[in-house]
């Protein structure tokens, strides 16, 4: 335990080893096409390996826990949709869900099942981008992105005749949900689950296979389940390193006890297991998906009793989480009984997953630490709040 | 799950030294709190992750908060009941009544999969004395976490291998998050034909003199 | 004289001209200087060069580089080169050997097996002074 | 009955002659390959890229080859919240870029600071520092109006006259081509806008 204990000494002195010829220190800086967004590792290279490895972020902090301090509990979802702009949905019921907690409210039968639906949906089309900038990163320029976006333009279809926006939904409220499924959105919700279902084997059988995919993942990036643990890595690349932890089963929230669906576990914890993971998550996410529209019960969509306008929950705090695509992305809010909160604190499941970052690329060749970063999964929206 | 007060016994049992108290919860869903005496900071949270019953492997989130009014604190999670607990316990208050920084961790158990232990740090005051232990070498998801609460709130916290600004660039001066910190003006709104919007707006004035009265010296050195 | 040789010399003047030669030469450089010289000149009427400190500085992804690229290399990466340099080399003298392969003489195979030989011998030199593991 | 230029040219056309202008043949070449810079800040990052995806392909437009590098770029699209820590970034790119260049301004986050307008470490917009082409409103504005920005910016290309004092800023000498990077200072961008590009807009008083 105590190997994981002793960070790596972090002052930033030019090394430079007797013989090995000097060490190159280089920005993979803010603007750069492999770091998805404004993301920048000061990186100090021996040759090819890394010997040394930096983040810096910063770069997109647009102070949203500060201007949801000034504002009310309500005008805050929207803020939330631009956390991690991949998921908006999800991030919108980790609020709502953290409300919930906070002021006691309940949620009708139908809101929880359109919820689970959502963000299942939700699930699959992060999972496939992340593999598009994944293949992207790997030097398969374009081709699988062109596939995953051509699937993900079907699920934005449905966000967008559901919520009004393709990416910035603002659709949950405090209590339920903003409205009601327009008619005939569960029938084309179940061919499009058809068509990714159909979808996966294909793209499965183009890449899974794919030796060149193979050469360039497996035992690269390798994390241990201790390190793992210790250092608040959540979500599947926690689960690519054999640990059984998902939100869904340990919390229980919504209605995700009445679906039985399975956790990929990975044994060895390197990008090749992170990516079949998303891969069998997607299948899981599906099955979900099958049985939550099948049985969709009638009902309101919001709580009558809950109140929009003038919201002020008592005081007190609550931490509320869930299992979003990236990880465990949890809010923690502390009211004063001011329709304001008072302390608004969002956990980024992308920024602690970038905790082992140094570990899992020392060593390694510069073309792997791209491919490590792709695997890691991370949106500057949400690594810098 | 242990009660808290089981945890907080059991903590009691296995570091008489240690100071420790519940801090009530008035939100419905109950989740109560341990406020912790600074200088037994650590040796609590190694507690808490290497006792074989409760098994916190897991820290979840590191918060960090700023009361600036001493009276919040009680407000807040004040249950009338435990009203008189706050007086002579006095050591959860900043001492000089000037409000304290305030790190809360949220703690789980992966080994047995369950639900928070919320632990509270508080520094005595808000201006000079804004020092805590780091629970980086316990738990390694501290250390971004620790890092911005430093960056945006300014609580130093001993012990963090790489104690630097994780989110504003070096040269910054000042703590944005905190509740006195005045945003330099350059949000002046476009004046719109009614030509009344800046006067309505609170008082952001960004000039140079305003910022010097809020604390930016680095605390660090 | 052969029939291959007589279309060769047989133009008007009967005199080895290398004409042809010359004109299609000069042909193909036009053809691509042409364009170049026209944006040389455009570019010089038209629209002016600005240089600038930012731009003629090293793109570091958008900071200001603060280090110099050029470093002490290890050695390893040098003798990885030229390695490949040898090698590289080799096999243009591979060529001619395989056009004429199946009209060879004996003595011409060894001639080359031994040429090969060479090269082999080095790669094995290489090889066991540890050159090619890559630490 | 006198013939303008533009029914002669369309007669001829229908012959089969095509009659052009050096002006045009120049714009032309240039409007149907603006070469953008991979640069995504934010959200307006991920529909600039659904936008060259396949369904709304922007290489109708010629410009699906997005350049990582600003030496072989000709469009910046500015699309994301600008921060004040990477603004000098933005216009230290800028001005690495080669003349002619544009700029454009997408989502509200880069015209104006967007929603996150009353952050500290926002930047009201991107025009304080660098001369901005098109602006499309929109958090994220849609694939389709990215689509529009390129005609617009497009229909403003073929209009700049070769010669002339209205000529465009890359054929003058004197015009800079590039702009003062500003610093992060102790408390905000140090100078909080350039004046050579920028100034505040006075209020119209109405009526």
């Amino acid at each position: 335990m105590s190997a994981i204990l002793e960070t790596p000494v972090r002052a930033f002195e030019s090394v430079s080893g007797a013989g090995a010829g000097e060490m190159l220190e280089l920005a993979i800086g803010p603007h750069h096409p492999s770091t998805h967004g404004v993301f920048r590792m000061d990186v100090v290279l021996d040759g090819e390996r890394v010997r040394r490895l930096k983040p810096v972020f910063g770069y997109l902090h647009r102070n949203h826990e500060k201007i949801a301090e000034g504002q009310s509990y309500l005008s805050s979802m929207p803020y939330t949709d631009r956390l991690d702009y991949f998921c908006s949905l999800t991030n919108n019921w980790a609020y709502a869900l953290t409300v919930e907690k906070l002021a006691g409210l309940q949620v009708p039968e139908r809101a929880e099942y359109i919820r689970v639906i959502t963000a299942e949906l939700t699930r699959v089309q992060n999972h496939l981008c992340l593999i598009g900038f994944l293949l992207q990163d790997m030097g398969a320029s374009g081709t699988p992105l062109m596939y995953a976006f051509r699937e993900r333009e079907k699920i934005l279809d449905l966000f967008e005749s559901l919520t009004g926006a393709r990416m910035m939904c603002n659709y949950m409220r405090f209590g339920g949900c903003r409205v009601d499924l327009p008619t005939g959105w569960m029938e084309e919700a179940q061919q499009v689950v058809q068509g990714l279902a159909r979808f996966l084997d294909e793209f499965e059988a183009l890449l899974t296979g794919n030796e060149i995919l193979m050469a360039r993942t497996q035992h690269i990036g390798v994390l241990s389940s201790a390190a793992a643990v210790n250092a608040g890595v959540t979500g599947p690349m926690l689960r690519a390193s054999g640990v059984n932890y998902d939100v869904r089963k340990v919390d229980r929230y919504g209605v995700y006890d009445r679906f039985d669906f399975r956790i990929p576990l990975g044994d060895h914890g390197d990008t090749y297991d992170r990516y079949l993971i998303r891969v069998l998550e997607m299948r899981e996410s599906l099955k979900i998906l099958r049985v939550a529209l099948r049985d969709l019960p009638e009902g309101p969509v919001m709580d009558p009793k809950a109140r929009l306008r003038g919201f002020r929950p008592k005081a007190g705090e609550a931490y509320g989480r869930i299992e979003a695509p990236k990880g465990e992305l949890g809010f923690h809010l502390i009211s004063d009984g001011s329709p304001n909160p008072f302390r608004y604190r969002v956990r980024p499941p992308s920024l602690m997953n970038l905790t082992v970052l140094e570990e899992m690329c020392m060593g390694r060749m510069l073309a792997d630490v791209v491919v490590i970063l792709g695997s890691v999964d991370i949106v500057l929206g949400e690594v810098d709040r | 799950m242990e009660t808290l007060e089981e945890i907080c016994f059991r903590i009691k049992t296995a570091l008489p030294a240690a100071r420790v108290e519940i801090i009530p919860n008035a939100s419905p869903c109950g989740q109560r709190s341990l406020l912790l005496g600074r200088e037994q900071g650590l040796a609590v949270a190694t507690f808490l992750r290497d006792d074989p019953q409760l098994r916190l492997d897991y820290c979840s989130n590191v918060t960090g908060v700023d009361w600036l009014e001493p009276s919040l604190p009680q407000g807040f999670v004040q249950s009338p009941s435990s009203a008189g607990l706050k007086k002579e316990a006095g050591e959860g208050l900043g001492e000089s009544g000037t409000g304290c920084l305030e790190a809360v961790y949220h703690l789980f158990s992966m080994a047995h999969k369950n639900g928070p232990v919320v632990l509270r740090l508080r520094t005595e005051n808000r201006l000079a004395a804004v020092r805590l232990p780091s629970l980086t070498p316990v738990w390694r998801s501290c250390e971004f976490q620790e890092r911005e609460i430093f960056d945006l709130f300014g609580i130093v916290f001993d012990g963090h291998p790489d104690l630097r600004r994780l989110l504003m660039w070096e040269g910054f001066q000042g703590f944005p998050m905190r509740r006195d910190y005045l945003v330099a003006d350059d949000f002046e709104c476009e004046p719109t034909p009614h030509g009344d919007v800046p006067k309505r707006m609170s008082p952001r004035q960004g000039c140079a003199e305003v910022i010097q009265k809020t604390a930016t010296a680095d605390p660090r050195v | 004289m052969r029939a291959s040789d007589e279309a060769f010399f047989n133009f008007e003047t009967g005199v080895n001209t290398y004409l042809p030669v010359l004109v299609l030469f000069l042909c193909a450089a036009g053809f691509a200087l042409a364009p170049l010289g026209l944006a040389w000149l455009w570019a010089k009427r038209f629209s002016p060069t600005k240089p600038g400190p930012d731009k003629n500085a090293t793109y570091e992804c958008g900071l200001q580089s603060k280090w110099d690229a050029r470093i002490q290399f290890k050695s390893g990466y040098y003798i990885y080169a030229i390695l490949f340099l040898i090698f590289d080399v080799e096999t243009v003298f591979m060529l001619p050997f395989a056009v004429v392969f199946h009209r060879l003489s004996v003595g011409g195979c060894l001639a080359m097996l031994f040429f090969l030989f060479l090269f082999l011998e080095g790669l094995l030199w290489a090889w066991k002074k540890g050159v090619l593991t890559w630490k | 009955m006198e013939v303008t230029d533009q029914e002669l040219k369309i007669d001829l056309q229908k012959q089969g002659v095509l009659m052009t202008s050096l002006n045009e043949l120049y714009n032309w070449g240039r409007k149907n390959s603006v070469w953008p810079l991979q640069f995504g800040l934010a959200c307006c990052a991920i529909e600039m890229i659904a936008a060259s995806m396949a369904r709304y392909d922007l290489a109708r437009f010629g410009a699906e080859v997005f350049r990582p590098s600003p030496r072989q770029a000709d469009l910046m699209i500015v699309a994301g919240t600008v921060t004040k820590k990477m603004a000098p970034q933005v216009v230290r790119l800028y001005n690495q870029m080669a003349e002619p260049k544009y700029v454009i301004a997408m989502g509200a986050c880069a015209i104006s600071g967007g929603p996150f307008k009353q952050g500290y470490n926002v930047l009201k917009g991107i025009d304080r520092y660098l001369p901005v082409d098109v602006h499309i409103p929109g958090c994220p504005p849609r694939p389709e109006a990215l689509l529009h920005a390129f005609m617009t910016l497009q229909n403003k290309i073929a209009s700049q006259p070769l010669t002339g004092p209205a000529r465009p800023r890359h054929l003058r000498a004197g015009a800079p081509s590039e702009f003062s990077v500003p610093q992060c200072g102790p408390h905000g961008l140090v100078p909080p806008s350039n004046p050579a590009v920028w100034r505040p807009p006075t209020a119209a008083q109405a009526g």
